[in-house]
């Protein structure tokens, strides 16, 4: 059950979505050369949810993850196509992290939309985990020489700012860019669900004040990015896959074939329920998930973990239903059901994998 | 509020000082959802005389007034120290039915029995032609005077063997839609011209009977609300069957269970079953399955905390409970592997004091295995649950 | 008896030698059942050239003589050598029902014109109303004087963009049931007052197309088979629609791709993904399935080239081959992670030459993740597939 | 397609079976005192069926894997609960492979019928591997003393004879003992499946003679009767599930509810047409893993451990599903469905378990 606050962003996400964010006009946008809406960006500033996971010192409204994921399920309802939470949230943790040196003026600036930060992380064969990159940060006379190739960066074609990760001597460690910096290259490109993505190639001087964080307070600041952007794709695949089932309940119930609705063959009633089950266990996960996050309870991270880890199952197999349920018709662009398949399908490997997940899983449960 | 650590220690003590080492063995050994029958009655004794046998009904009738997360930590607590289950069907279904549709006689008559376990009652619902398709049940009561006479037969009456009431969906007007000619009756099973016979189950168990009437007088005042309203009055009782039970509970004790099988045995690697990859993954993903349940049924139970109705979630529960316990016990029969074969049913007697052909550890498995495939198929089958489903929330 | 082994190493140097480096392009970069148009239509012609271009047609009308277990060779080893697939509708499907329902004008005229593609042909079975349930069909011709006066639309007719004839359903009696009005029929898509507009795909690619009809005339002379008969010649086609494809080349293909993937890409243990344990027992139970795929369709090429007519197991090959082929998809996708998410069409067209954002292993995951859902839509949905196999097999 | 001797040897098993051991007589052995019919057991002989797999200068039929498949596939489909392939075909691999010192005299019994002998080779705590064992063989003056205990011997109650694996120095080994020897101690029970099992301990005198094999030789024929364990699992579990889908479409089709034919239920359908597909999958995979196995082809041990794989999960399935689609009579040790689930069950794990099956898969498949 949701709280007052929750509800309330809730209805207000959902009101503003559905009046402002309809599937074709979303469409006009990511057949555009743009890789977003300059004017969703500053509405969806306005709505305040840029400012939710900052204090209120930091110029936000102090909400937890709990609140933030009731957005993102609306996100993921929509298919919004604009990396507010990948701004706010995933390079927000980084930035707002105990011990993170960052200016109060950057916070600001996200909070209120004006600039959004992307973590660029990947590299094209490191393998994932919390600290593996070979990008390096070499101390000059003023700061810092940043070298190295950074790819798929989701979100990045719209950034204003990278959060860079690289090596510091032994210290794994980070750093934020203007994506204007010199010596750094942006090869932005769009994504299979709407979005976009960018693969990044720097050789730039950076200032002793634009490293982040390196060591220790580093690393946990990445590892507390990624139990948020886990819970973020958990949330917004939430979203997707039951507007998904709703779609498909709704098209079953007006498609006739061999003079019945669709809805009315058991075999795909049974089907339907299945997914529903799917939808609804999800539904409970998630918000325990954050609960537990936002509380630091003992079995944070075995929540956070088995979330991602069953959402990114349950998406995947509700969003391929919808499909086979709406037959021909679901397979086209133009058609709403299949896009929340792509879109999940993207989640899967976004920040911490679904394999990744689950090993980590057995690690932290076995631990315990 | 509640204490509920001291509540919770409160159980636990009362645990520790009246479960028996043969009421412990019993819990450990049980294999399905009903334990060895004499250490449930000697439990349920117990349960009677602490005033804790029937935690979920009112104060007023005989219940203890816990909240409902103390009834959770109850039930877990007797979970986790091993109690035997007590039989469970006048209590969970057929009381809370009495409470609602049943006269000042009736209740006052019956229910101190029921908590007793003076009566024990089992419930005639099913019949060989009538299982899903409930409403197509032919027992038939023909009014006679101030009795009915009852003929026909029921089927799949847990532990009528060891009952001495019996509670049935008869049909007293075969004139009407099925669903409208049907009544809910107290039958007593000494009556003249009932003959209960043994279902052995594919367990080697018995637990099932199948109970036959012939020409059975059953007194007119024993109806259960009005006569031809039977339909409506199962259907309340249904509701309390599927929204009764904490799978999560169980489903905690299979994993437990189940690690410390999978810890017992050797995997090719030389390391336990337990760290055997292929194993261990498939594991996993069964217990993320698990949280996902606990987390939808703590919804339920904050929902009904709070005056709210679940409605078919409790459809949902049922479905995602009983296949994930069925995954559960197939981990089980993989874990230990062979000796999860050997058919020794004195192994699984409380009382029993002799050598097992299997260990300790996979005494139980293959029995829970085969036993509880039947949880997707009594109290509404899991293509009936999807069905409920389907209607009531998709509305389909 | 076949020197099957000569025979393969022919087939080899004749592939080694007319491959070119755009066609083998284009072969790598097929995200679907259909390759780039200009690559196949070029190898179309290379393979007519040589007179290959229709192995399971009779001699006689162009075919090669080939046995079954030749004509699987030759589709393996174009597959292996990373071919472009041509438009096979007209030669899988048109043709054979031309051969046996059509006449000796429709017959010469026709089918030369396939096999040189100076015909490209699409199928206009399905309408918006008509999916699945195609005997709903509401395309009408009605006759007047030597044509036919069609109006209505086809829908998922693939390739038609490219297409300069259709073979299309129509209805020609409204007053009959629904499959008993329904003719065959071929038609010029260069006639006045027919469109065809594209369908994007959901990956971004045109393959579908719509073909809207209205007052097109049509000769009479063009009706295959009798008028009012064209379900029969429907079903025949769909035979071979279903019985035509080799999913075991497509999915042996498809594993070595996804190894090689797997192989590219580092997991979390440090050792590559194809090393990953979780990763590698799902791909070792796909792989399994593979084999057991692998097996059933050699038992059925068996029972051909024995003369018996494996009859719906081609429905049950249909299910598995579709479903399991999906199964890769999605682990391709898993393997490669967020390589997969770039959305780059260029990348795939076989003459584009520039950087691609995405790493050569990883160009096609995503298209043929998106695209692949399609296969167990089109040419019979996989829920008609288990209806034909509840039925004619298992007579339910 | 089955050879001509194929279809004989079906055709035989079937009509014998159908005729003589039928689910009620079954059910009659199975609730005795003894672990199987002494009388089915000398007919089995009497058809043959113990002398398949001997070549004919052994006395045998010379038959292979091929053929004792499609036997074994009856004995899946009737129940059979005589252990006659767990004699003639695992224990006759490790007593017939070359260079093994078996007496001609031992074969000819075994495939008379007079005899039957049963490995006994898995340990409490041993992990399951190929030549894992404890028990111990020690040479005296006169043969050896071998010493050990043996936990659930498949078949092991109705057993004449054991073959004994135990360790000769560091050398792997196996010998055959006689079931009265002096010094073995057998306890026998029932199995869920309506067989038995034994547990066995042992510290007896054997002569020379009885060591069969040791070394690469002994290793070689294990593997070899492992190999067969599997395919004859596979054929069981085949026939097993096969039947359990027959008798599912022909009880759906009687049993009326809602005023229909179970069979009529849509959703019923789709999922019997599941069933059909996993029974007809694994059909082509045991053809092709015995003609593997008879052929000695390259591939051979990748069908053989695919083949068990896929007939255990399927014969999981199919089972399991026929359960749920007849409903409480299911449930019943009076109805022959859910004894084919039991069945099934004790196959799974028989000699070769499933994930054992599958782990070695992968490394027969990432060697190639």
């Amino acid at each position: 059950m949701m709280t007052e606050d929750q509800q309330m962003l809730h209805d207000a996400a959902e009101r503003y979505l559905r009046d402002n964010y309809d599937f074709n006009s979303r469409r006009e946008v990511v057949s555009s050369s743009e890789f977003m809406s300059e004017p969703h960006w500053t509405a969806m500033a306005s709505m305040g949810w840029m400012a939710m996971p900052f204090t209120e010192e930091q110029g936000g409204l102090g909400f937890g993850m709990q609140e933030c994921a009731v957005v993102a399920e609306q996100f993921g309802r929509f298919l919004v196509i604009e990396p507010v939470f990948d701004s706010v949230v995933v390079a927000g943790a980084l930035l707002t992290h105990e011990g993170v040196n960052t200016p109060d003026a950057v916070i600001e600036k996200m909070a209120t939309g004006e600039i959004h930060i992307i973590l660029a992380h990947a590299e094209a064969d490191a393998a994932p985990s919390v600290t593996n990159t070979r990008a390096l940060l070499q101390p000059t006379e003023s700061g810092y020489r940043l070298t190295g190739e950074k790819v798929f960066v989701a979100g990045g074609g719209s950034a204003t700012h990278f959060i860079i990760t690289a090596c510091l001597g032994e210290a794994f460690a980070y750093a934020l860019v203007e994506r204007d910096a010199r010596g750094l290259t942006v090869e932005a490109y769009k994504t299979y669900d709407g979005r976009s993505g960018a693969n990044i190639c720097f050789d730039i001087h950076i200032q002793a004040s634009a490293l982040m964080a390196s060591g220790e307070v580093a690393i946990n600041a990445f590892s507390r990015a990624r139990a948020r952007a886990a819970l973020i794709a958990s949330a917004e695949a939430l979203g997707a896959m039951d507007a998904a089932l709703g779609a498909t309940v709704d098209y079953t119930k007006q498609r006739v074939q061999f003079g019945q609705p669709l809805a009315s063959f058991q075999a795909l009633q049974h089907r339907m329920a299945n997914m529903l089950i799917e939808v609804e266990l999800c539904r409970s996960l998630v918000a325990a998930a954050c609960r537990a996050h936002d509380n630091s309870a003992t079995d944070e991270w075995a929540l956070i973990l088995a979330c991602k880890v069953k959402t990114a199952n349950a998406a995947r197999h509700v969003t391929q239903e919808a499909i086979q349920l709406h037959g021909g018709i679901a397979t086209t662009d133009e058609y709403i059901v299949g896009h929340y398949f792509k879109r999940v399908a993207a989640l899967d490997s976004w920040i911490v994998s679904r394999d990744e997940a689950l090993e980590t899983f057995i690690a932290v449960v076995d631990a315990a | 509020m509640t204490d509920y650590k001291l509540f919770r220690q409160g159980v636990r003590d009362f645990l520790a000082l009246e479960l028996s080492p043969e009421l412990v063995r019993a819990g450990e050994l049980t294999t399905s959802v009903f334990s060895d029958f004499e250490a449930a009655l000697k439990w349920h004794k117990i349960l009677h005389n602490k005033g804790w046998v029937a935690p979920e009904w009112p104060k007023e009738y005989g219940g203890t007034g816990w909240d409902i997360n103390q009834r959770y930590i109850f039930q877990e607590e007797c979970k986790l120290a091993n109690a035997p289950s007590i039989v469970m069907m006048a209590i969970q279904m057929l009381g809370p039915m009495l409470m609602h549709y049943g006269t000042d006689e009736q209740k006052s008559f019956y229910l101190p029995r029921i908590l007793s376990a003076e009566d024990i009652w089992c419930q005639g619902y099913s019949e060989p032609g009538a299982g899903s398709d409930l409403a197509s049940l032919k027992t038939s009561a023909v009014r006679d005077g101030d009795d009915y006479v009852v003929n026909g037969t029921k089927i799949w009456t847990s532990m009528a063997r060891h009952s001495n009431r019996i509670f049935c969906l008869v049909r007293t007007n075969k004139e009407v839609k099925p669903q409208a000619g049907i009544s809910f009756l107290l039958i007593d099973l000494n009556s003249p011209g009932i003959t209960v016979t043994d279902i052995v189950s594919l367990d080697g168990q018995i637990e099932q009977c199948q109970v036959f009437f012939q020409d059975v007088r059953v007194p007119v005042a024993n109806v259960v609300g009005n006569e031809n309203e039977g339909w409506s009055v199962a259907k309340y009782l249904l509701e309390f069957e599927r929204g009764g039970h904490n799978f999560t509970i169980d489903i905690k004790k299979q994993l437990a269970k189940l690690r410390c099988q999978a810890q017992s045995v050797k995997a090719r690697n030389g390391k336990s079953k337990l760290q055997d990859p292929v194993f261990r993954h498939r594991l996993a993903e069964a217990e993320i399955e698990a949280m996902a349940l606990e987390q939808t049924e703590l919804r339920i139970k904050g929902t009904l905390s709070s005056g709210g109705n679940p409605g078919a979630l409790s459809s949902l529960v049922k479905c995602a409970g009983t296949e994930l316990g069925q995954r559960f016990n197939a981990l089980s029969v993989d874990a230990v592997g062979q000796a999860a074969t050997p058919y020794h049913p004195d192994s699984l007697n409380p009382r029993y004091a002799g050598k097992t052909p299997a260990p300790g550890y996979a005494l139980t498995a293959m029995a829970e295995y085969i036993n509880n495939r039947a949880a997707t198929i009594y109290g509404g089958t899991a293509e009936i649950q999807r069905a409920i489903i389907a209607k009531q929330i998709l509305k389909l």
